[in-house]
Parts: C-alpha cells; structure tokens; sequence
C-alpha cells in the first residue's frame, strides 16, 4: 500500500526524523492560512499524488508571495497530474503539501526495503540523493552501499556507521544520520513496511539534516495488524475499477489491451495474459478471482471487465481445483443474463466437474464460444478481434 | 522415487478443526495420504474423521511418528506455527497459508535455516508425489505418476502444466509449489539439486514468474552442475511494474524481477524456456527426446 | 537493582497488566485519605519494604474500618520490618500501600528471569501461586514449567499457550494469561529485569486476571540507559555504609563479622573473605576496591571499614597489577594517619612494586603487621583476634 | 604449545585510542604481543605506538591479517564491537570491557554460537600463554611459561593462583579468565577440552566462584573425558544470598549457585577441590606429584 508524502512524513516525524515546517491545504482558503502562518519566505508547494516525476509535471514550486500561492493553489488543486510514472491515466491532486524552503548544502539518499534473496531488511544508503537510487545504482554502483541486516541482531549502530562511512560522508554528519537511520528502521519493523526511503535526506546549510521527501510502501499482509496505517489509503489515487474490484475480494489490475480476461490463479492469469500478447493482442486486465470464487464474485468480476471501455473480447479461463467448472459456468450464466453482455466471450474449462460446466454453458441458450485448451481459447480470442476488428 | 514426500510419509495438519484444514484434510486423506495426527490448541482430545487432534505440535509429536505437517492456520498465526513445527522436529513443514506479513517471514526463514528442517511455501499449493502423497490443496487426480519433476512459484499455473503433460503421456515423480510469497523456504537451487539426485525424475519444470532473482539463482547452479533437461516457462511477460499480481512476490521493482530479464538469463545458461504457455508439455516432451 | 512492590505495580500498570485499585500512603493522613476515595470495603495494607515475608512479620493485613487503618498505619508507618530475609537489621517501613481487597478464586505464579546456562530469557509459570516459586520447584518440580525463548523469535504465542497448558490452566485462562505473559516479557525486554514476577497473579471470583503482588529487579550494567529506573532506587532500604560506598565506586556489602578486610578484585575478596572463615574468624564485609583505586577510594575504603563498630581487625589483601602497590601503600598510610585507627591493620601486598610498597608502610611510623603471604595473613588475623579477645 | 595464541597470534586492539585501550596497547607490546592494527570510529589514519588505526574492524581486516581482538570500548558499545568483530572474521575475540548488559550478551552469544569464532569473556582480565602472547589486562611479570592450565572466572585471584604456582616453580601453558559476567563466551567446559588436548599442559586449575551452574556443567565433561589432573577452587563459601558480589555474575540466587553445592558436585567427581585459597599452588603441586 503506497501513501501520500504528507503522509509518510507524519510518521517520520512521530518516530523523531526532522522534516521541514509544513502543512496540508485542500483548499485555496487552507493555503493562504498557512501561507499566513509561516514564518519564512519563500515557500515549496508539492501537489500529494501516489506518483514520482511531479516536479517535472508541474506538480512542484517554490512560490514568493501570497498572490503566487493563490494563483498556483487554485490551478493545481483539483487538477490532474500526469507524470512519466502515471501515464495517460494521471493522478488527482486532492491536496498540496505547502513547507518553508531549506538551504540545501547536500543531498543525500537513506531507505530500507526487503532483499528477498537474503531473506532480510537492507539499508541503503547514498551520497547521491535526489535522484533514483535505482538510477545511481545503475550508473555508479559503488556510491549506493548496502548493508543486509541480521534479524537476530536487528541494526547495529556499527553497521550504520560503517555504511555511511563507506558513502563518503564525514564522521560527524554520519553520527547524526545514524540516529536517523535506526529511527526509519525502527518505523520500518514497527509498521511492516515494505519500502522507508528518505530522498533526498538534506543537510542544510546550518548543517542541520532534513527529510525533505519520504515514500514509504506498506506491506498488504501486515495491514491487518496497523488499522492506523490502512486507514491512511487513498482510493482517490487508485483506478475506481480496481478499488470496486478490491469491494469483492478480486484482484483486479486495469491494463491498457482489448482483451478482457477472467482467470482463477494469480500466476494462470498472467500466464493467460502472457499468451494474449503471444497470439498478437493485449490484455486489457489482470483478473484473479482466486481459487474459492462463488457465483456473486463471478458476476462482479465480469461486470467490471464489461465495464471498462476498452474491452472488446473477453476471456475466461479457468482451471478447476477447488473452484470447481459447474459453479464457473452457472456463475458466467447468470452474470451474462444480468448484464446483457453484446461482446464476445470465449471460455475454456479444464478440471474439476468439466463436463457439467460445459453442459450448463451449452445450454444456456447464451452465445459462448467454448475452447477445449488454452491455445485454442488464444486464437479464438485472436479471432474474434479480427471479425469485430 | 519422489523427492521429500512418499507413500510412507506420515501427515500432522495444523489447523485440522478449521474450515479449510478440515475439507483438505479429507480430500487428502481419500487421496491417500498417511495423516495421522491434527493439531488446534485447546481442542487438544477431539477427533476428525477418526484423526486424534492435540492442542500442541508437542503433545502430537509426543504420541505419534510424524515426518511432515501441512499448516491450515490463519495468516496472523501461521509463522507461530511453522516454528512449532520446526521447534517440535517436524522435518518437512508445508504452510498452505497465504498473507502471511513478510517481517514474520524474515524471521521464520532464519530460524528454520538453524534447524534440521524444511520449509515449503508458504502461500503454496503444496506438494504432491503422484500416486504416493499429497500434502497440499491440488486437485489430485490430474497428476500421474511419472517421472517429471515440477517446481513452481503458482497454484493453477502449475495444474495447467500438469494437465498438458498429463494429457501427452507424461506424469511426473513430484510437483512442488514453492509458493508466491517474497521469502519462502525452499527455493528452485535446494529443489533442483534433489531432483537432479532423484532417480525417478529424468525432466524438470520450472515454473517461474515476475518478482525476485530466484530464477536467476536457479540457473546459477544449473549451469555446471546438472545434466537432466530443464524447461521454464516465466509468467508475467506483459505485467506492469510496481503492481502486486496477485501473488504478494509478484512484483517487479525498481527495475529488478521483470520477466524479460528472467527469460534472457535461463536461455543464455541453455535453459528452454517457453514463450507460450500452451506449449510446455510439448517442450517438456521434446526436451526429453532430445536427451533419449 | 531492586524496587519496591507498588513501583513494581506502577510498571505493570504501564503495560496494561492489571493490578487492583490501591496508591500509597506515606503517613496516616495520606492513609486516611485513600481510604475515604476507596468504594469497598475491607482493604489491605502492605507495607513497602525490599524484602519478602512481610505478612508474617506483621506488614500486612486485612483492614475493616477507618479506624482500624488510623490504628495500623500509625503503627506501621515509620517501624522497622524484621522478616527472615532482613534478619536482625529489618527495614524501615516509609510508605504502605492500600489496595481493594479481591475475591480470590486461584493465586498463580508467573515470572520471567534469565537463564545463564542456556543464554536467554527463561518464562516460567505455575498454576501454586502465592508461595516462592524455589520451594514449588523443589517440592514438586512438575509443576513448575518453564520455557526457553529464542532471542531471534522472541517470546511465541504458541509457547505462552504451551507453557500455560502443561500448568493445568483452562484454555479460556490460558487465553487470557496469554496477553499478560506477553506485556510482562516486553517490561523484561524494554527495561532490562533481571527478574520480572507476578506472585500470585490470582484469578478472581469473577474470572478477572489480577497481579496482587509483584516482584521486579533490574540488571545493574544496564541502569545507565533507563534513568527512569534509576530514579526508583530507594537508599533508605540499603545499608548506609553501603550506600556510602557507591559514592566513591567501592563494591562493599555489610556483613556479620568481626574482620574487616579490603581487597583489589572480587574473586580475591571473596576468596580473602573465605580465608578468614576458613582460620576460624568471621568477616564483616565484602570489599573490593577494584583494579583502578586511587589513594582517596583507599582512604575511603578504610574509612568505612573502621565505620564499622563490628570491627576488630582490619585485613588488607592487595595483588597489584594495574593497582600499584606502592600506590595502595600510599594510601594506606594516609588514611591511617588522618583515621587515627587503634585497631590491628595486617596488610598483605604483593605484585607491581611490591618492595616499594612495603618500603613505605616500614617508612610510616604507623604500626601496621605486613604480611608476605595469604597464608601468613589469615594467621595473623586469627593471632590479632585472640590478643583482642 | 598453548591454547587458543601463541608467539604468532596477530592481535586487533578495538578502542585503541580510548585510556584504556592505549595503555594496555602498551602494555601488550611490551610483553611482546604482535598488535597489528587498532580500531576506533572516525580515527581511522591515525596511528598510536606505529600501530595503524582504522575506522571499522572490516577495513582492518581488508589490509592486514588478524588472528585476535581486544575489545577496550565502553560497556554500551561493546556488544556491537564484539559482533562487528565476528561478523568480520575474526577467530578469537577478547572482550575486556565490565559493565555489558545482560540481555545485550544474550544476543551476542547465539550470533557468536552461529559464527566460526569464540568469544572470551566478556569481564575477563583476557588470557595470556606465558612467554608468547598476552591479550589483556594482567600483569605479565608474575607469569612463567610452563605445563599448567588455568581456567578462571576472576581477575586477581588468578594472579594470585599464577603467584603461588610460579614461585613454586610451575609455569603455565596458558591462564584464561572466562569472564565475571552471567553469561560469557567460552565456558570450563570448551577450555578443558582445549587442554586436555594440549600437549604441553600437564594440569589444570579451575578458578570458580558462586552464581550459576558453569562449575557444574564443567564436571560433568570432566567426568569420563579427561585424564589430566584437575584442581579446584570455589571462591564465595562466605557469600550472603542475593547479593551480587562484585562481578555482575557472582550471586547466589533462588537458592541457586552456592559455593557448597559446586564444591560437593565437583568432588563427588573426584576433583581435587582446595578450601584453603593459600594453598592452591600445593594443591597442584600434590596432584601433579600423584599422576607422575
């Protein structure tokens, strides 16, 4: 689960790290009161969107007067960002994020994420800040040190240490990083993070060191035991599709294709998207409605593709274990009754109680075309695409 | 031969009186598999389908011979459970549980490493030796005995594959679901290895996805130390990045785990991987041509 | 470190473990007090002494009537406690608490403590609460279950459920306990204990979990990092020559005897102490000065020893390393001279500059007995007995 | 011969710029100790007697070859150094400093235990094998290089030991001092079978003292393993209850850890247990009489 950056900065504050004087404004109204309130000139305003690349998409400004503020708050709140990152879909500006400016000496980068392979949490710590760290990691791999953290031994003030030594820094800004950097850890561990980056971590002129951006990604699994942290979740930042998807236990992922697919299984449905591509269309979805669906989830499930514009065909594919053909196809019979659906569906069946559930499709007086494997479902998909061309 | 599992395994299932625990627990038992103990705490005395359930893995341990225990518990609970098992000696602990927090795992994965044991999953469809043992949520009756071996990161993927050999003439000596979480326990390099050992097995699946280096691992000690043919399929080609799929270790980050990266890596070690998952039991059969 | 009962609730309290209703008094007007704030009658009144069997020597009872507390508070309040653990010097009894009296159903034991063999922190649970958990485990040692915890894993909730179960305890209990086994290892943890117990944690009649009564010590070496704990120590309930000690970085315990005895290193001032046992005298204390002591620590040593109206003979056991011995001999014979002692001092010096040393307490004018040997020391010691008599 | 270093041991000071570090850094070179680099945080480039400074114990191992460390820092840093130690490679690890908190050595001993390296001490004057090598803080000048080994909990009253047993003419092989605190690195235990593996120990003497079960624990090796005499002294027969006397791990408590009950442990396995501490140094003497 990602949150906003005023968000992630709360917590960095409620766990000791220093960030800059700010507030959030959702309103013009809210913006020239804190305007009022600051103390210093100028200020940073940074429109909060789930997204990287706003400052290149007008979505950052460092602003001198009162009247700039109201001129840019008005344009930007309410507004759609569309960065690299968003794509054509951008993202709502709901709030901006309004901060005094630093004088910013160095930039440095500091974030914790889990190494898989290690099975463990990392530090990562840069002397490059302000940039990807992926980006630096790529051009200059010895100026990003990582070090792999024993979860025997939780993060040793030695290791820290070390680490920042190894990033150039100077030992005297490395003890005050340090305190820093076992904070963020701390967060990290205490709210089942899955990514804590500080970027850029500033050292100000008056040799002060700031958190000037955070983003900070939460595990799913764990949300269940931080209500404080699930209630942070944004819908507005997600694709109203896949927030009504998540209403019915589906896991739904809006894709740009034409070729709705319906799968049960995460790593089926991919596959399945995967073979969309092969037979020369694209996906217009990740669809998993998992392998205990019912009829209900069945039928939300293919409402939602039906109702994305930019499907044309839809897909369905289901390997019968537990989910077994019969409950699938009776499922289908009834959501296509509801919705009068016009495009074409190609189902392919395998498993438990097969043969029932293409007896049900069959006789269902609805017009499925049935595929007996998944190469054949892929070409009918293909099929269809070229008579509805 | 089979790896880790056989007709002889003996069966513990935590989480027996549960919904889920108790319906595979009777679908495995008519598949034949030796369950012989159950565990939920404070229902420690009952019975299920004649099973004798024990509030401890202790107490159970203590009364039975038991070689591997299938976890049935809920996400909040599961990694407690998995180090019960290991704590009690339990060899081969399969957790079925899926959402299990990833800091639990961290955990979990470093004190099952201490410990004489093996962990399969979690958030896996489990393991099966066709014919022998089922210690998982597959439908059994699609798999065949034989002499493919099958490791895989999915659930349904993986049924698919079984169907497409199954229907070519192909059953397989052992299917394993390593599971879809970030941290699971036994990955594709332990696997590989048994199986290279294995002397029923003459063919191995890998059954890959986005997320992770653990192909990239496998491949590291393929290259040199096996001479069964192996075949790959990666799914997740046309996944976006950033985007959970479904499986909570399905996910491609910061430029790392896509699946493009993953496909060049096992074909450039000489790994068949199939580009269309329609074909792999057509890979797997002529791959195995090849070598005869 | 040791705190007293109601500090040891305070902590409880702090992490969610219940405790009945009750504050402390320091005089009857403060008990009066808390008496007319209280709803149920009768209340118990414990006096706040660090030692146990208190009820046995008279620093607890059941009180009935405002005028029953009057009468006890002002007996109690200001009184020396002799139990068997305080022996003839008793402690003085500063405050008492008063507490709701409970219906008690069952009295349960539950501590933690460290486990040296083993390395780690050790739970152990009974459910024959309410007597010293050593004479349950002596006297039927089933009953007492004990459980070691991982330092990667923490303390498990399986282990808890485990533990509570092999006791005997329902499930429902066990439940409940559960949380509390829980929040009182997390107080081990957080506050470095060195022991933690709830004794008797007692069921009530209407199946609440209460800690009646509550015993904490805290491991010295970590006192350094938790000042709030510090804070806690009491001095009135130490011995004063001890607690003089502490000032000047002595390690000295009062004991019974009559040979006082100063010595570098507590192995060799507990094998010194053995000695003079050994020669069939008593020692009066355990002092060690350490391998660093100046001439003042010297001089301040002796100063307490001759405190001391028990003392007869004074027995000076030094094996210089870094402790020089001219250095000690320095010392010596400037305490001495500013003390004016009339007791025997047998001094018994050896390694780094030992002639030196013993050239300056022959220089002193001062009638000290030197010694060449440990040996030779202890029957000089014995010999200075008899001559004193 | 000796146990654990000798005349080639290459030695790390950790804290060699501290008071404490620097002199006995001195201290060491002067017996004749190889010291080979020195560590402390931010003052790596320095040098303190020629000796080379470094910033982190893994830059001093990239550059120069090391055997040992001494660990000198305060009692709040030093589980880390220890761990930062271990975690570098280094085989055996000397820990001088008192004062360590008692859960932080909790952690650091089940890392230790995972790691190929040992721990002495820590609140250990350190070990010494007479005329090699000396890593800690004893006076050098009252040993002498002989056949007798000492295992120790104290500090002087193992000079004191060492005193009688060189001005009888018996040398030591090497004098270890395991440590005052509750929980230590190597125990009785892993020493005595150290020595009686060593060729040119010819006896041993336990220097033990109340608190704890590590005495006990030593018997039950003895008993059946070992064939070189074994003398013993327990300090603190006159030791009160609950009292923690001088080291944080001499406290009898619970009823627990009292001198009479390890003396009588330790001669119903017929170890040679003195009563006199004036008399140790006859009392090896004797034993080594009896065997020879």
């Amino acid at each position: 689960m990602k949150i906003h950056e005023y968000q992630a900065k709360n917590l960095l504050k409620e766990y000791k790290i220093p960030i800059p004087k700010g507030s959030v404004a959702r309103d013009v109204h809210e913006s020239l009161k804190i305007w009022d309130d600051m103390t210093g000139i100028p200020v940073v305003v940074k429109a909060q969107v789930h997204s990287g690349g706003r400052g290149k998409a007008g979505g950052v400004r460092v602003i001198n007067s009162r009247e700039e503020l109201k001129d840019y708050a008005s344009s930007l709140i309410g507004s759609i960002i569309y960065t690299e990152q968003t794509g054509g879909d951008g993202k709502p500006v709901d709030c901006i994020l309004i901060e005094e400016a630093l004088d910013i000496k160095k930039e440095l980068y500091l974030g914790f994420t889990i190494d898989r392979s290690h099975a463990c949490i990392s530090m990562i710590a840069s002397a490059e800040g302000g940039v990807e760290i992926e980006k630096v990691a790529l051009a200059s791999p010895d100026r990003v040190v990582v070090q792999n953290i024993d979860p025997l031994l939780g993060l040793r003030d030695f290791q820290v240490i070390r680490t920042l030594l190894k990033t150039g820094m100077h030992i005297k800004i490395v003890r005050k990083i340090g305190a820093i950097a076992n904070a963020l850890y701390k967060l990290f561990i205490e709210k089942d993070c899955s990514l804590a980056e500080i970027n850029p971590l500033v050292i100000t002129e008056k040799d002060e060191i700031v958190a000037l951006d955070a983003k900070i990604n939460f595990d799913d699994n764990a949300l269940f035991r931080h209500p404080d942290i699930a209630s942070l979740r944004d819908y507005n930042q997600e694709n109203p599709l896949e927030v009504e998807a998540t209403r019915y236990n589906l896991n739904y992922i809006k894709l740009k294709g034409n070729v709705g697919c319906m799968v049960n299984g995460a790593g089926l449905a991919m596959a399945t998207m995967d073979l969309i591509k092969f037979v020369g269309a694209e996906p217009a979805n990740f669809l998993d409605v998992g392998g205990g669906a019912t009829s209900k989830m069945i039928e939300e499930g293919l409402k939602i593709l039906v109702s994305d514009r930019d499907v044309k065909v839809i897909l369905i594919n289901i390997f019968g274990g537990i989910l077994r053909c019969d409950t699938l196809a009776t499922g289908v019979v009834e959501a296509a009754q509801h919705l009068n659906i016009h495009m074409p569906i190609i189902i392919r069946l395998e498993g438990t109680n097969v043969e029932e559930g293409r007896r049900i499709l069959a006789g269902s007086n609805l017009k499925f075309t049935v595929a007996r494997d998944m190469g054949e479902a892929a070409e009918k998909v293909a099929e269809a695409l070229r008579i509805r061309g | 031969m089979s790896i880790i599992i056989d007709e002889n395994t003996k069966v513990l299932i935590q989480g027996i009186t549960g919904n889920e625990g108790a319906f595979h627990t009777r679908q495995m038992i008519e598949y034949g598999t030796r369950i012989v103990a159950g565990v939920t705490p404070g229902k420690g005395g009952q019975s299920l389908e004649g099973i004798p359930v024990y509030n401890t893995v202790q107490d159970a341990v203590q009364d039975k011979e038991i070689d591997a225990t299938a976890i049935f518990v809920p996400p909040a609970f599961a990694a407690d459970a998995i180090i019960e098992a290991a704590e009690s000696g339990i060899k081969t602990i399969v957790c079925l549980t899926e959402g299990i927090p990833t800091i639990d795992m961290i955990t979990v994965y470093h004190y099952i490493k201490s410990k004489d044991c093996w962990l399969i999953g979690p958030n896996t469809p489990g393991i099966i030796s066709p014919g022998k043992c089922k210690i998982g949520v597959m439908a059994g009756y699609i798999h065949r005995k034989g002499t493919v071996g099958i490791i895989s990161r999915s659930g349904t993927l993986t049924y698919e594959v079984v169907d497409q050999l199954t229907k070519m003439g192909m059953g397989q000596s052992t299917c394993i679901g390593i599971g879809g979480d970030p941290i699971v326990g036994l990955r594709y390099v332990d696997l590989l290895k048994m199986f290279e050992e294995d002397e029923d097995t003459d063919a191995i699946v890998i059954i890959g996805e986005i997320g992770g280096t653990a192909e990239e691992e496998a491949v590291q000690y393929y290259s040199g130390h096996m001479k069964k043919p192996l075949v790959a399929f990666i799914a997740g080609v046309t996944a976006p990045e950033g985007r959970r799929m479904g499986h909570a270790g399905a996910i491609i980050s910061g430029g790392r785990g896509d699946a493009k990266t993953k496909i060049k890596v096992l074909e450039e070690a000489g790994v068949t991987v199939v580009k269309n998952p329609a074909q792999i039991g057509q890979a797997v059969f002529h791959a195995r041509q090849v070598r005869v």
